[in-house]
């Protein structure tokens, strides 16, 4: 059972269709599966529903695809610095369900592990919690949030070996481990794949059996706020 | 008179304690870092998935795979882990975040706390303040006392969609400190050249004693 | 004749399919891993923790910090991960475990399947194994056809505490190979030398064809 | 803030009262806290709930508080191999509450991340969904399965720096992880401190935050089953 794919349209092959919901790993452009996000834009699939804390800039990250309008609905905790997407947004042409961050990465990692729905404090009393069954538990109020699994998900792990095992680097992990478990078939991309048996099985961040295909590929990893310190 | 940008952040700085881990927001909160005092030990999270971040990088050090909660290059430290977002929110909801440090649009006299979203003008998302406000053991809001019309930022009840009900204990202001209590809010101190009088003013909201 | 534990061992695993993640459980579900078949593929988990289970060790491979689910000392293999029990049980309620290999006391026709308790006699605990047969993928038991007083295991209605209700999909016997399907149990084969006939007399439940 | 402690019973004290609720990690023998459970036994509390998902044996593990009689009820998945508690559960001396292995640590987990309550499928329709919430989710029935917090956790782990980040080895990790998350103080027992900033931020299993108290010590480490291949 071999894993690893030549390139991205060939780890896509098969899996893209309208309508289908993608789970995507990464926080603001920080980690985010760059490789899989272009070989969406060039297969031209439509009416995609994306659950990601965030939408990417304009011209890098799930921006490019909004840009196409391949994209239905967003599931996101923050979609600021994107000025496409408040426009489609404003415009109605693109639906958009905020979750508080805590609560998606919650939902990806529940849906992935068998956990239809959980309870949560975040939110009660806000909107977020209008339509949303509540429940008290020792005297507290909490909110029932639903369990997502995805289609499939995109993620970016720094490196893999070839049964998919994937280490991640320093804050590029964020979402993509709860977003590799949540969906249905997992594609992986990342900057280096070792062979079999060169990863430390301690130290191995997500295990393979999560990843079902992967690729490797040279990354632009653009920085979005590049904040230096003064060196006096 | 009254405390500017960093003597406010200086005054939020006197709320940690030694040991505590401590979640940071955007703006004033994050110039809380340059003034915790000496002696005490305090490990700042950024809720993408770090404890322990350090200050910024030098052109050196910058890495693309290093960033905060508002998406600003960092450096790491030597006590600093990595984990994921669900992990991340784990710590923040299970309470083992002991504060968390907010700006605020609007603070209410009950402790409703409104910092993520203007209808029909500003729609960016709560990112994860409605998790930190729910989960952590203490909220701190630091902001100007009014907005840019002057009018005041504590109000009696919340206009703006909330980011959480009842969630804030302590009030930190150009003009001064405010308890959440019973029944309103309590003047803790003033700052520095405002009097007691100009406080209550300034506060459209039930101030007790 | 029939099968005995080590030909029931290398039926079961003709159930294994390339890539797939499989769990086993204590007794002749164990054996299976030494009958996958050549050209195959399979990653085994131990539920305490691991993916890739290897053999049992030599003396100078043991490991006290090294054992599987049935609290045996065992070896790494070079695609091994560990993880903590909330990660792997998260894995098997995922779903993400093609298929678990388990003994059992009792199956009904239904696919009920009672393998943790005999009241009054019997109290060790279920340990991993509701959570296996309510997650994974495809649930096949391995057991013999009878118990000691020669009557049959497989029944119209379990009598011992359940493990989980409809979870079985086959029943691998030293008698044969049983499917549970709509209305009970189809014969899907029959051991070396053991007729249809034998196979239905033994079995106190609905077959169907 | 200092988190290492001396010794065991440095590192309890003010925390052991009788009547409280203790989680610990390990599986069967495999990265339990001994020197901790040493510790319990000799401050004589009495009166103990234990979530941990094994008794231990008669003479190591939490057997060894059983055999003084300490231990009032236990949460677990499987109780074999300890006579001892048989002897007790069986004269109505001991409570046991049985906790499929994965509800177990999801509990733990979940009581650590504040979460009250979740959904699964492990045990509908057997005596273990007795008297629990059932509620459907897309036609499938799930049980509602509570949060668990203890007032301490008891931890063991292979190395931790004096933050009280740890790491585990091998399948020595288990329960040891959600165990730590869920208690209210969590005093952990390991092989080595290291020095703070010789652990890769990277390959942290658990967090410091997790950790309130820290010891160092020699184990046993006792193999339950010693399991040997033939080499030809």
């Amino acid at each position: 059972m071999k894993k690893v794919f030549n390139n991205a349209e060939a780890a896509l092959s098969g899996l893209l269709k309208d309508d289908i919901f993608i789970a995507a790993g990464g926080f603001g452009l920080c980690g985010i599966p760059e490789l899989l996000l272009n070989a969406i834009r060039e297969s031209k699939v439509k009416n995609l529903t994306f659950a990601s804390n965030n939408a990417g800039v304009d011209d890098f990250g799930i921006g490019i695809l909004l840009q196409t309008k391949q994209v239905r609905k967003m599931i996101s905790s923050y979609v600021g610095e994107n000025a496409e997407f408040m426009r489609q947004y404003l415009s109605g042409e693109l639906e958009l369900e905020f979750n508080p961050q805590g609560t998606l990465a919650e939902r990806m990692r529940a849906g992935g592990s068998g956990i239809p729905a959980f309870y949560t404090k975040t939110g009660v009393g806000t909107i977020i919690a209008d339509g949303k069954e509540h429940k008290d538990f020792d005297g507290e109020t909490y909110i029932m949030e639903r369990g997502l699994v995805a289609d499939i998900s995109i993620v970016k792990a720094w490196k893999a070996d070839e049964t998919g095992n994937l280490v991640f680097r320093k804050t590029a992990r964020n979402f993509n481990p709860p977003a590799a478990m949540c969906g249905k078939v997992c594609v992986a991309e990342v900057e280096e794949i070792v062979p079999t048996g060169s990863l430390d099985p301690d130290l191995i961040h997500l295990p393979g059996i999560y990843v079902h295909r992967l690729i490797q590929g040279d990354h632009e990893k653009r920085i979005e706020q590049r904040t230096l310190r003064e060196v006096k | 008179m009254a405390w500017d940008r960093n003597q406010m952040a200086a005054r939020a700085a006197h709320e940690l304690q030694d040991g505590w881990y401590v979640n940071l927001g955007i703006g004033i909160p994050t110039l809380v870092s340059n003034y915790i005092p000496k002696g005490i030990e305090v490990t700042l999270q950024s809720e993408n998935g770090m404890l322990g971040m350090g200050p910024f990088p030098t052109e050196q050090e910058l890495d693309s795979d290093l960033i905060n909660a508002g998406k600003q290059t960092i450096t790491e430290l030597p006590q600093t882990s990595y984990f994921d977002s669900a992990q991340s929110f784990g710590m923040i909801r299970g309470g083992k975040i002991a504060m968390a440090i907010l700006g605020a649009m609007e603070v209410s006299e009950a402790g409703d706390l409104a910092n993520w979203m203007i209808p029909g003008k500003l729609v960016k998302g709560m990112g994860g303040a409605m998790d930190l406000v729910a989960g952590v053991g203490r909220v701190v809001v630091v902001m100007d006392h009014t907005n840019k019309h002057g009018d005041s930022k504590i109000l009696k009840e919340c206009t703006l969609p909330l980011t959480g009900k009842a969630v804030v204990n302590r009030i930190i202001t150009n003009l001064g400190v405010l308890d959440v209590v019973d029944g309103g809010l309590k003047i803790v101190e003033t700052a520095d050249g405002v009097t007691r009088e100009e406080l209550v003013e300034s506060t459209k909201a039930t101030i007790v004693t």
